[in-house]
């Protein structure tokens, strides 16, 4: 079998219905009878509810109902813990809908239906809330203070955990090191800004008593397990069902109030209800992340060999626990980064605030963790005055280091290998584009220009386990029918799945169609997160389409009676080779489906199909490293990019054109963060950029060209040798940026631990450096 | 995100739109509507009518006459953009038009809407403050003119009664030749502007500054002048030292400040940009002389 | 139910996609959801609704508009064009389409109605734009998945199809 | 948001007390405010209205005076009002004072105001938010001074109307001025 689509950049099979305005979105579903919802969300960040008053907005016009949560019934029924954890201190989920207290801006309090969203929307203002305001926790340095308000009332203090990730002897690795550096580095939250709002449409059929749930969601099944114990339901009778989902980027990961409150209303009201998140609700209700301040040690050589770190992170996992420790605990997985440490020693305590949730935003703890190394690397290299390339060169595990045991050990104890890679190569080769670089900063800075080169490495863990699994079979009229769990949320699932089933059935990709993310259509899913459907998914249905082949062969060789070494599978149709007999698919589906009267053949289950699911018992780690050119303005602070490269270890390219649009869409979010997103609150918790005028994304005239170099160093570790994409090119970017920065700001000697970066800030630290 | 129920009135002239204005509480106009909109359905302004200027041809012209520029309040940014009159005759209002919003906005945004909405950071404001321009209002009691001197009472409140319509606007033109520039730092391409400064200069026949004009948007709540910093300038010669001096000037405007850009940030940028904007200006004078 | 009355609605005609259609609005919708909800036109997508991430583009005479920010009674009398209008009636791609697709100018796919109505109406405007010309022109539309590049890269290739080059 | 601000009127303390706790009396003093509705002699529903550019906002809520010590002469009016078409909630706490002056009696306001909802959450709104609060309660201040002087007798001193909206474009252009004269530390150079 000679792979025809596995590796080439074949185009989308998800994209002409996309691109004629025939995408079916959440808000695109208009059910007979359906009612729109609005919610009245919280105005303060923390506050007891003393009364609610929903009266005047009852009588509007066009509303249907307006409940509070004891209208609902799910008063003192918080929400289920998603991932519990014994280090959790204080279990915090949120309720449904708030009745004594709420915790933070945009917390949900009471669901108004009504006819359509805008009167919806009409009777929420005259919902009257009567608060009584209590003393916000909004300062992530101070909320572990013992005089810190709580966040809340009542609490012994503000500490969820504390997370400890550790091995060698660091006390001795330090006393030795000829070098140590210490750096308080600070990361500030950004959102998730898919550009597709949240949405849930609820609707419960009421002869069958069936509810199906349609969720703009990353875990259709996630949210499922979720909904039906907390409604005392079977899982059979709840179906989830993600639509079209208009990018995920992580927070559509986890289950959220509206899901709950929708399903419950839609079976108290007996009408089909929708709500969609609209964006001001966006930029309060749907979880954020990166804030972290890390106080860290780097222990080094003569040579600026990096040798250990040590140190604390405080991590802000605002005001709930929606995702139980799974954000701070990405933060511990993504040590020792590429490098080949001695010794790690890293305590982090996870804080509440009273600010929006946090759970991951691409990339997780990752970015956070690059952001730190990286730092601490370019550190060591400014004090050695050494090149940056140097102390990653030094540092890095080699490759014929591979497998590498890190030190540092999974959540069931057993040691992190990493299982594949080739850090040195990416870094050569992406360094090798920008020889000329030095040379060029000393001419620019003649004029007066500032140019700078940053760098960044990274690894990342993926393949999340436990499972991903996938049904392939092959129709009576020749298709082929791809059914699996794993959704997608514009990676291209349906195209990379579509490749490897069409590639093992020797079938073209026009007759491979794939249904994902509908509970109703497949058992068992776990969702798309951490980078893993690719790898799970993917090899899930290498698995199911190699055995629907096997099956092909085994009936094709007794119905052409031939032996199945000579049988070759093209266009359709299984082949003797060298004869013109054969068969089609599509005769041996219809064999295998049945006919009364007449038995299959022995030993074989029905149907032209095949389940299977592949399991991640360990990781596969993703690598690469990031170099970006830019030029400082240091009259204004402003900064433009001017050139950016990637070189990247995911594996199997899969499909190279899909995979560098994973990258580049990555970095332009990890730019973001580095220069342009930044979630302000005040001192009392009212979040100040709540439009896209005030927090702002990137757009098409501040992103240069990427330029993408692959690398591929098949893993071991699954039967298609990929790794996961989805959020390397965020990982370093920040990280690589700011790099860039500092290092056009040398002549300055500005040192940069934070991020985002805006211009005025860089021209305050231009000023801050000068006098000193 | 929906706005708040409205009525809705679309007179065809501008007697039918004065007479509309006058019997309507709390009514609000609509021109373009990129700023209103937006404020319409995060629900910031609550009217109980909208008047919708749109369908008033009389307000749409942009012309020339005794030696001014007269615009139609309900001109359209991306018709002064692409106009060839403007781009003869002052060219700078299409480099400001660049920063105003994006394709999409331009294409429905008004430079009568940009005016009464007086947002602090607008563009359009600042070139006619570059221009001494005078606004030409309507009202039932009759028509009156207001300079852009006087045109800001405060942070987003034109100088217009309730009752009273902006009409058109008349740009006077510089007789002399002249270079220009229009300078601004956004966060991004589109953005309200952090500071944003335009300027006119014009060089005598031995090459000292004979006229000059700046105006800075972003920095106040109005367009301001550097009146006396273009005062200055008469009779110097057009150097970096020159430039560095009024960049001084600049630098010592009060200025507004926000959730996320100090009033420091706003002098320095005030400062750099006077300070490129003269030079480019200049240099650009230097052609036409 | 209550007895207040009824919300105040207008009647509007006009032609969407080359075809005469009438409605009956309040005030208040806007052109967006008219598209959307009156028309059933659902491919134009609603982001923000506050006229920053041009999604909701669509052609209105001839101009790229924010529908969001446009009020369904002021398109009374307009001529609108929506991504549903731009693939001939034989399901045949606009040159445009056939790009995003050959340079996977889309991911999610939620920003691309906006992306194609801009560079629809801007290409038919400026088709000798070059890179810079085109970052600018979308410097309007949010995308969060593609970083940009390969919509330029479509835009580009789409231009010179548009010219009836190569 | 904190706002302190202090004044001497020409009367003694004893005097001046009394007419500081008459909150019909003072009410008026805020600009844009008015009492609609008195549920006991400490106890008031009101209403507020403020204008900022285009958005004009109008609070409906209640003022109570609380915490008076005769003794010390202190105490407190803790306001709070919700925005009528759901822009947001206001809530204040304003802390009189009165001491002794060789003029007579020093009266001091400490004010802390808050807001939450949509109208807080404009961060380009923000600058000119405090500076237009800061505004109406430095008015707020004179308009009490001369209730309070009018009602020592002092001639020439207008007292304000009750009722009477905020003081508009007057106002506001105070407030502008207040938000373009600030000085700043942090002036680099």
């Amino acid at each position: 079998m000679g792979a025809r689509y596995f590796g080439a950049s074949v185009p989308r099979i998800e994209d002409p219905g996309l691109l004629t305005g025939r995408g079916r979105y959440l808000d695109d579903i208009k059910l007979p009878g359906m009612a729109e919802a609005a919610f009245v969300r919280s105005v303060h960040a923390h506050a007891r509810i003393k009364h609610i008053d929903v009266t005047v907005a009852r009588n509007q016009p066009g509303i249907i109902a307006v409940l509070t949560a004891h209208d609902l019934g799910v008063a003192g029924k918080p929400m289920p813990q998603f991932a519990p954890s014994p280090l959790i201190k204080q279990q915090r989920t949120q309720h449904v809908l708030a009745s004594e207290a709420v915790h933070y801006v945009g917390e949900t309090i009471a669901i108004v239906v009504g006819d359509t969203r805008a009167a919806a929307e009409d009777a929420a203002a005259l919902v009257e809330v009567d608060y009584d305001p209590l003393p916000a926790v909004t300062d992530l340095r101070t909320a572990l203070d013992g005089d810190a308000p709580r966040a809340h009332e009542g609490a012994p203090d503000n500490h969820i955990a504390t997370m400890r990730t550790k091995f060698g002897d660091t006390d001795q690795v330090f006393a030795r090191a000829v070098h140590v550096f210490r750096e308080t580095i600070t990361q500030h939250r950004g959102g998730c800004h898919a550009m597709e709002c949240r949405g849930v449409i609820a609707a419960e059929d009421e002869i069958s008593g069936q509810l199906t749930v349609w969720s703009s969601t990353q875990a259709p099944y996630m949210v499922r397990r979720m909904l039906a114990p907390w409604l005392g339901l079977d899982e059979s009778r709840v179906r989830v069902i993600a639509p079209q989902v208009g990018g995920g980027f992580g927070p559509k990961g986890p289950t959220y109030p509206e899901e709950f409150a929708l399903a419950q209303t839609a079976r108290l009201l007996k009408r089909p209800i929708k709500w969609v998140e609209d964006r001001r609700e966006h930029f309060v209700a749907t979880t954020q992340q990166r804030d972290q301040i890390w106080d860290v040690e780097v222990a080094a050589d003569a040579n600026g060999r990096m040798l250990g770190v040590r140190g604390r992170c405080l991590h802000d996992n605002g005001a709930y626990l929606p995702y139980g420790l799974i954000l701070p605990g990405t933060t511990m997985a993504s040590f020792p980064g590429p490098y080949a440490l001695e010794a790690l020693d890293i305590t982090l305590d996870a804080a509440f605030t009273n600010l929006t949730p946090t759970t991951p935003v691409r990339g997780a703890g990752r970015p956070n963790v690059a952001f730190m190394l990286e730092r601490l690397a370019d550190r060591i290299a400014r004090e050695l005055k050494i090149d940056r390339a140097d102390v990653r060169r030094r540092s890095f595990v080699r490759k014929d280091q591979f497998p590498y045991a890190t030190g540092t050990k999974a959540r069931d104890g057993s040691p992190i290998v990493f299982d594949s890679g080739d850090f040195h190569s990416c870094l050569e080769s992406a360094v090798e584009r920008f020889s000329d670089f030095r040379s060029r900063q000393e001419e620019a800075r003649k004029e007066g220009r500032y140019l700078g080169l940053g760098i960044a490495s990274y690894i990342e863990d993926t393949g999340l386990a436990p499972f991903e699994g996938a049904t392939v079979k092959v129709q009576p009229n020749g298709k082929v029918l791809v059914l699996t769990g794993a959704a997608g949320q514009g990676q291209g699932h349906h195209t990379v799945f579509a490749q490897i089933a069409a590639d093992l059935l020797g079938v073209p990709i026009e007759d491979v169609s794939v249904v994902s993310g509908d509970t109703g259509s497949f058992p068992h899913g776990i969702g798309t997160v951490g980078s893993r459907v690719a790898v799970l998914g993917g090899s899930s249905v290498h698995m199911a389409a190699t055995r629907v082949r096997e099956k092909a062969l085994k009936l094709a060789s007794e119905m052409l009676e031939a032996a199945e070494a000579d049988l070759v599978i093209e266009s359709g149709r299984v082949h003797v080779a060298g004869t013109d007999r054969s068969i089609g698919l599509a005769d041996l589906a219809l064999r295998l489906d049945g006919v009364a009267g007449l038995p299959l053949p022995r030993e074989t289950e029905p149907g032209l199909g095949a389940t299977a699911y592949f399991e991640g018992r360990a990781l596969t780690f993703a690598s690469g490293t990031n170099l970006a050119e830019v030029e400082v303005d240091v009259e204004t602070g402003t900064v433009k990019i001017l050139r950016y490269v990637v070189a990247h270890d995911c594996g199997r390219l899969i499909n190279p054109m899909l995979v560098d649009g994973q990258i580049r869409g990555g970095v332009v979010h990890g730019i973001g963060n580095a220069l342009f997103e930044r979630m302000i609150y005040d001192d009392s918790g009212q979040p100040v950029t709540t439009n896209y005028g005030e927090y702002l994304l990137p757009t098409a005239t501040e992103i240069p060209r990427i330029e993408i170099i692959h690398i591929e160093t098949p893993s071991p570790l699954n039967p298609i040798g990929v790794k996961g994409a989805g959020e390397g090119g965020t990982i370093p970017a920040a990280a690589c940026i700011i790099s860039a920065i500092e290092d056009a700001l040398t002549p300055f000697n500005v040192c940069i631990a934070e991020h985002p970066l805006s211009p005025e800030r860089i021209a305050d630290l231009i000023d801050g450096a000068k006098a000193t | 995100m929906k706005p708040a129920p409205f009525a809705y009135h679309r007179p065809n002239t501008i007697n039918d739109l004065v007479a509309l204005v006058a019997s309507c509480e709390n009514a609000k106009l609509i021109a373009g509507g990129q700023s209103l909109v937006p404020m319409l359905n995060m629900r910031y302004v609550i009217p109980d009518h909208v008047i919708d200027l749109n369908r008033i041809e009389s307000l749409n012209f942009i012309r020339e006459n005794n030696g001014a520029i007269e615009i139609g309040a309900m001109t359209r940014q991306c018709e002064i953009e692409h106009d060839q009159l403007i781009a003869r005759r002052a060219p700078i209002l299409q480099d400001a038009l660049r920063h105003v919003g994006h394709l999409q906005t331009r294409s429905r945004g008004t430079i009568g809407g940009s005016l009464c909405h007086l947002d602090p950071a607008a563009e359009l404001p600042g070139i006619a403050a570059l221009y001494d321009a005078t606004l030409h209002i309507a009202g039932p009691r009759g028509t009156r003119e207001v300079n852009i001197a006087d045109w800001s009472l405060g942070y987003m409140t034109p100088a217009l009664e309730p009752d009273e319509v902006l009409t058109h606007i008349t740009f006077p033109l510089w007789k002399e030749p002249h270079g220009h520039a229009f300078l601004e730092i956004a966060r991004r391409l589109g953005d309200f502007a952090i500071v944003g400064v335009g300027c006119l200069l014009a060089l005598d026949r031995n090459g000292a500054i004979a006229r000059a004009a700046i105006s800075l948007v972003g920095v106040s709540t109005a367009p301001v002048r550097l009146s006396d910093t273009e005062a200055a300038l008469i009779g110097q010669k057009p150097t970096e030292s020159t430039f560095k001096a009024a960049a001084e000037h600049a630098r010592t405007i009060e200025c507004l400040e926000d959730a996320q850009i100090s009033a420091s940030y706003r002098q320095r940028l005030a400062g750099v940009l006077v300070a490129r904007a003269l030079k480019l200006a200049s240099a650009r004078a230097e052609i036409t002389k | 139910m209550t007895e207040q009355t009824a919300p105040m609605r207008e009647r509007i005609t006009l032609t969407v996609n080359g075809t005469s259609v009438e409605g009956l609005v309040e005030p208040r919708q806007h052109l967006g959801d008219f598209l959307r909800q009156n028309l059933g036109l659902t491919g134009t997508h609603l982001g923000c609704e506050h006229g920053v991430c041009g999604a909701c583009t669509v052609i209105v005479d001839g101009h790229p508009i924010r529908s969001c920010l446009m009020l369904a009674v002021q398109a009374d009398g307009a001529n609108v064009t929506t991504v549903e209008g731009m693939a001939k009636a034989d399901g045949t791609l606009h040159p445009l389409q056939a790009a995003f697709r050959a340079h996977h100018g889309l991911q999610c796919g939620f920003c691309t109605p906006g992306m194609l109505t801009t560079l629809h109406a801007f290409l038919s405007a400026n088709p000798n734009a070059d890179e810079s010309a085109i970052r600018e022109a979308i410097s309007g539309n949010l995308c969060r998945c593609t970083g940009y590049e390969s919509i330029v890269d479509a835009a580009l290739a789409a231009a010179r199809i548009m010219q009836g080059g190569a | 948001m904190k706002f302190d601000n202090s004044f001497v009127v020409p009367i003694p303390p004893a005097e001046a007390w009394p007419l500081l706790l008459d909150v019909p009396t003072i009410a008026p003093c805020l600009p844009g405010a008015q009492i609609t509705e008195v549920l006991n002699p400490r106890k008031f529903k009101g209403r507020a209205s403020v204008k900022i550019g285009p958005v004009q906002l109008n609070f409906d809520g209640e003022a109570e005076i609380v915490d008076v010590d005769d003794q010390a002469m202190t105490a407190r009016v803790v306001a709070k009002g919700n925005e009528k078409k759901g822009r947001g909630n206001a809530s204040a706490t304003a802390s009189f004072s009165l001491a002794p002056d060789p003029a007579g009696a020093k009266i001091t306001v400490e004010t802390e105001l808050s807001l939450v909802g949509s109208i807080a959450q404009y961060g380009r709104g923000v600058g000119l938010i405090k500076d237009i609060s800061n505004q109406l309660i430095t008015q707020f201040a004179k308009n009490l001074e001369s209730v309070i002087r009018t009602a020592a007798g002092e001639a020439g001193v207008e007292a304000p109307v009750a009722g009477k909206p905020i003081s508009g474009l007057g106002l506001l252009g105070g407030a502008i001025k207040a938000a373009v004269t600030r000085k700043f530390s942090n002036n680099p150079s």
